[in-house]
This record gives structure tokens, C-alpha cells and sequence, in this order.
């Protein structure tokens, strides 16, 4: 019986390498059968900024990473809309187009559905 | 009830990992499974054998050591992780042709997928960061 | 179903106890450790929103160790239970599955 | 004599620029980097704080690299100024000392 | 010549080690020649408070180690009154009792006074 | 000017070693002295000698170690930092009982009052944590 696992992902690319090592568990996490989502939340969605230029600080491109999800796939992709709203991030401006935009209310939802949080 | 814990933090640096080995006490103690430890990210570091803490201090290290002893406990460090942070093997330290290895025993460098299987066969998962 | 949400960061500091309690659901649980116990005094930060959940079925737990450990044991806000490591491994039996912030 | 203020945390996770601003002097700098740099665009916390400080003499650079790395230059607030390391150490050199925050 | 050296001290005890290796500073610094200070802040006033227990967590205790500040002979120990008052920490409820308590505008002038900073 | 810098942070966990590493390329390109770089807390780290980083990512203990060779840097762990977090020289791995040392070249271990006379010394220091 296949299980439903959630990432989560809160924090900001580049400062801190949470974010880039919580995309490669969601990628590890792709070839096993299981029901794997991944929600991006508080500063986590700033790493679905278009534009992002990290070579700039000898960084690998977080933007550049994201579509592999989809190619991996991994079909549930959430965004926290009151976390995209804080920040005034247009949906136009997001490198993924397949985003499940969730209020704080669906969010509290979708943990409750998870058998495990992965929280990053 | 099948328990399985991932570490995300470094030992000393932060109080994590001490909640961690904390928690595990506590699972063991009500006669659960623990299936598997993950170290990942800095928790990685809660694997070296060379962190020479005074004496006067609690050294997390060894008790990760005593404990997976005492309970037969699969403790599995992140290669990825390890690697990036200088947490290397006999194998690993040949390959990266390093002049010396640090991994302290009991502890098992493997892949990420480790933690995934640990989430599909445990009945819970507890992360500490 | 529910969820147990842990708090491991000073409220003072970080975010993360806001953003927990924004998203937290009815019948959850909150466990307060390690920094995230200077939530539980009664000038915390959001401590009137917290108290506002705890009325609505929320149920805040500090890890009673941590309390001690940075002596605020005199200082704690009303309605939040203390527990130990075991009482914690209990909390997360208790609910589906356990959400750490930090 | 005046300070330079350093801030590497984004003021949507940390309260260090809150902080920072509560108790910077006129003539002080305020240098933002790594994701401190979030603190630089117009929807920020405190980000109209930061206007009004600017209006009464303090300076605000943020790390042109780090708004790059991070996809921000669309999206930055007036009156901050971008600058490279070369001009970041200049900084340190124009004030006395240098408190960095995070 | 000797140079006016602040230490800042921000950081909650006990949670991160960054207290307690702050204070390990401050001591090693007491044997230069130097006008050595040490400002408490934002979470780090936590570290005053009395009643810390911590052999609950098997740490060593903050509250006992901050007297030896005085002892090596550290004179001037600032608190910041804005942080005790968030969190509702009264004088009385402090383990040290030479505290000079400053608010915004006088940290902001000992900050500009200072030939280094040094923060944790 | 002379500037000395402190770094308190891990390398690759945390963005602020390269920032630190980066400034100090700043200072050298514009003449100033670098009196010493003095790492502290988790900094500790960039001194291991066994961080196997992928190929093709950056790796801030060689750079920092190609920074010191051309500028003649005095790069400086503290030790109570390095014991507790297992980054050791050959003589206190041999005090310690330890099976091996991972301290990387140009690195040295010293007391945290090598810190203070840097600040004694220096126009300028410049944290980052």
C-alpha cells in the first residue's frame, strides 16, 4: 500500500542549503511508489522566482532544479497563496506552471491527509 | 509501533540532535521499533568519531554509539550530505583520495532513498532540525 | 485526522510559531521544545492567539525538560500542558503525523 | 562616528532587521546580503520603516550578487542602494565599526 | 593603546550553543588589556534570567557561568530594556545585579562609540 | 587599513563562510592587509581537510586554502570549537585518543585569544555568522 508523503519546504534559496537538499530528497523520494507531494510555504516560495541568476554567488540554480519535479514525477506541487501574497509574488513571475495554489485552511487540510511530513 | 527519526542538525551547535537521541530513549524505553536514523544535512556531523568535547560535557557522538549498541539500531548517514561536510568512510575516503576517514562506528553512509524507505515502513516519522 | 505540529525556534526570533498557527487545524496538537518553549510564557508573542486556538480545541504542550532547563517555569501563560519525552512519544502516536518547525 | 549594519536573514523568517532598525543612528549604513537582501524589495516587513529611516539619513546597499543570485531586481524597493564587494568593503572602511546581525 | 571592544550577545541560551561560546569570548578577551564590554538583547536577555536548570538538558548552566564575567574583571555589562520588557523579565528576576540598562536610542550611541564589534 | 575577519558559520550548510571568503578577496584586490581570518563556532568546519564536495560545485576549503597560499593568510580554527565538533591536528588527535586528524593545510588551531588580538591589532573587523 503506497503512502502519502509530503515535503515541505519553508525556507529561502541560497542562504542556507535547506532547500536545495529538501529538492533532492523529492527527487530521491520520485522513484519510489509512493504518493509524494510537495508544498512550498513562508520563504520557500521565493525559490519559484523566475530570473534567479545564483552563478552569481557559485551557486547551483534552484529555478533551474524545480522542473525536474514534474519530470520525476511528482505531480502534487502546492504554493501557500498567503505566503506568495506576503510577498507580493505574481503567478507570472513562478518558474513552475503546474502549482496547486492552496489558502491556510487547504493547508491545514493537506497535512491532515499525510501519513508522514517531511518539513524542511 | 514502528518509529523511524530524521536529524537534520549538527550536535552541540544545536539542541536538536539531543532531542533526537532524547526521543529515541523515550520509543525504546515503550517498547517500540525503531526502525531506522537518518542524519542528514548538518546532522550529518553527529556522525564523526573525532569530536573531542570536554569531559565535563555530554558527547552526543558516544551516545548515538552506546545506544545503537544497546539496540541493534540502524543509524544511516546521507553519502551526499556527509560527503559535502568532510564525513567520510574507509571506501568514500579512497575514492576522494582523502588522507584519513572519520565515520565512527555504527553509523552507515548510504543514499537518500534510506530515509524514503524508512517513511514507507515506519508508522511514523519524527523530523528535528 | 490530525496533525502534531513541533516548535523548536524562539517566537521572539523566528516566524515559525506564526506560521504554524496559521495553517494549524481543529484537533491538532502544538508540542513547544528546545527555543519554541519561549512561546509558552504569557508575553509571547501571538501568546493571545495562542490561548485563542487552545478554547478552540487546539492543544499546546511544552516540553517540561526545556522549561526548566531555561527557568520559565514561573512565566507560563494558562491552558499549556507540560509533558515529558514519553508523554511526547505518546502526542505523536496520538496524531496521524507530526509537522517540525523551524 | 557610525556603525555599518550588516543583515543576512530575510525579515520574513527573522526579526533581525526589526532589531537592527530599533536601534540604528543617523548616519549609520545598513548593508543587506545573503537573504538578508529579501529585506530589499517593496512588499518586505518594515519595509516602509525602512523608507522613512532612509528619509532621515541612513543609508541602505544591498548585494547587487546575492539580489541577482535570488531573481530580486524587478522587485526592489527606492532608494537602496546595489553594491559589489569591492564597495561593501569600502563601507566597512567609511564606518567606524561594523555590527553584523543574524 | 587600548581599544573599546563590545560584545552583543542576541541569541536565546541553550537552543543553539551561540550564548555560551559568546560568553567564552568574553572571557578569553577579559586578559587583553582592553575596555571590554558586553551587551545583552533580543533573546539573549534569556540568558539572565535566574532559575535555569539545565542539567535538565545536560548543558552547562548559563546563569551560573555569567557571574565570572565580573570576577574577570568585565565592568561594563549592558542589558537592552526594550528586550526585557517583551518578554516580561523584571529586574528582580535577573542573575546579575550590576546590569546597566539601556534602551534604543542609548544602544545605538555605546554602538557608535565601539573601535569593534563583535556579535553573536 | 588592517582588517581581520571572524567567520562562525559552517561552509556549503550556510552562505556566510562565502560571503566571508568573497570580502576577503575584496580587501586583498584593494591592497589592504588581512591580518588574520579567525573561525569560530560551526566556521570550525572550514577547516576539515575531508569535505568531497560533487566536481562541479564550489568547494570553499580549497579556496580558502588557495587564498591563504597566495597571500601568505593566517587562517586560524579556534580549539575549543574544532575538539568539539571533530575537526583535529595530528597532536591533539594523539592527546585525544583519536584514530585520525583532518585539519587542512594552512589551517592553524589556536586559543580564542587570537581573536581578541586580532581585534587589538586590526583597523576593521568583520563578522559572519
Amino acid at each position: 500500500m503506497s503512502k502519502k508523503i509530503l515535503l515541505i519546504s519553508r525556507q529561502a534559496p541560497y542562504g542556507k542549503s535547506t532547500a536545495r537538499e529538501a529538492i533532492d530528497i523529492a527527487l530521491a523520494a520520485s522513484v519510489y511508489d509512493q504518493d509524494i507531494g510537495i508544498l512550498f510555504m513562508d520563504d520557500g516560495v521565493f525559490q519559484l522566482l523566475k530570473n534567479q541568476q545564483s552563478n552569481q554567488i557559485d551557486q547551483k540554480n534552484i529555478a533551474s532544479i524545480l522542473p525536474a519535479l514534474a519530470l520525476y514525477g511528482i505531480e502534487n506541487i502546492y504554493a501557500h497563496q498567503e505566503s506568495l501574497n506576503a510577498r507580493a509574488i505574481r503567478a507570472d513571475e513562478l518558474i513552475l506552471d503546474n502549482l496547486q495554489l492552496l489558502n491556510n485552511k487547504d493547508v491545514g487540510s493537506l497535512l491532515n491527509q499525510q501519513d508522514h511530513l517531511l518539513s524542511f | 509501533m514502528i518509529f523511524s527519526l530524521a536529524v537534520y542538525a549538527a550536535p552541540y551547535s544545536s539542541q536538536a540532535s539531543y532531542s533526537a537521541y532524547k526521543f529515541a530513549m523515550a520509543t525504546l524505553e515503550q517498547g517500540h521499533k525503531l526502525h531506522r536514523i537518518f542524519f542528514y544535512q548538518d546532522g550529518a556531523h553527529n556522525a564523526t568519531n573525532l569530536a573531542s568535547p570536554p569531559q565535563d560535557e555530554f558527547n552526543l557522538q558516544q551516545a548515538w554509539q552506546s545506544l545503537a549498541k544497546d539496540h541493534n539500531l540502524d543509524l544511516v548517514v546521507c553519502i551526499a550530505a556527509a560527503l559535502r561536510r568532510g564525513v567520510l568512510n574507509e571506501s568514500e575516503a579512497k575514492r576522494y583520495n582523502k588522507p584519513s576517514h572519520n565515520l565512527a562506528d555504527e553509523f552507515t553512509i548510504s543514499g537518500l532513498g534510506q530515509l524514503v524507505e524508512a517513511a514507507v515502513v515506519s508508522d511514523r516519522l519524527i523530523s528535528f532540525g | 485526522m490530525s496533525t502534531l505540529h513541533t516548535i523548536n525556534k524562539s517566537p521572539y526570533s523566528h516566524n515559525t510559531l506564526t506560521s504554524c498557527l496559521a495553517v494549524c487545524s481543529e484537533n491538532d496538537g502544538i508540542l513547544l521544545l528546545e527555543d519554541g518553549v519561549f512561546g509558552a510564557i504569557t508575553s509571547a508573542p501571538v501568546a493571545d492567539e495562542l490561548q485563542k486556538l487552545i478554547q478552540n480545541g487546539i492543544s499546546v504542550f511544552a516540553l517540561i525538560s526545556d522549561i526548566k532547563a531555561r527557568g520559565l517555569e514561573d512565566k507560563l501563560a494558562p491552558n499549556i500542558k507540560l509533558v515529558d519525552y514519553n508523554i511526547f512519544v505518546q502526542l505523536t502516536i496520538n496524531h496521524r503525523s507530526v509537522q517540525s518547525w523551524y
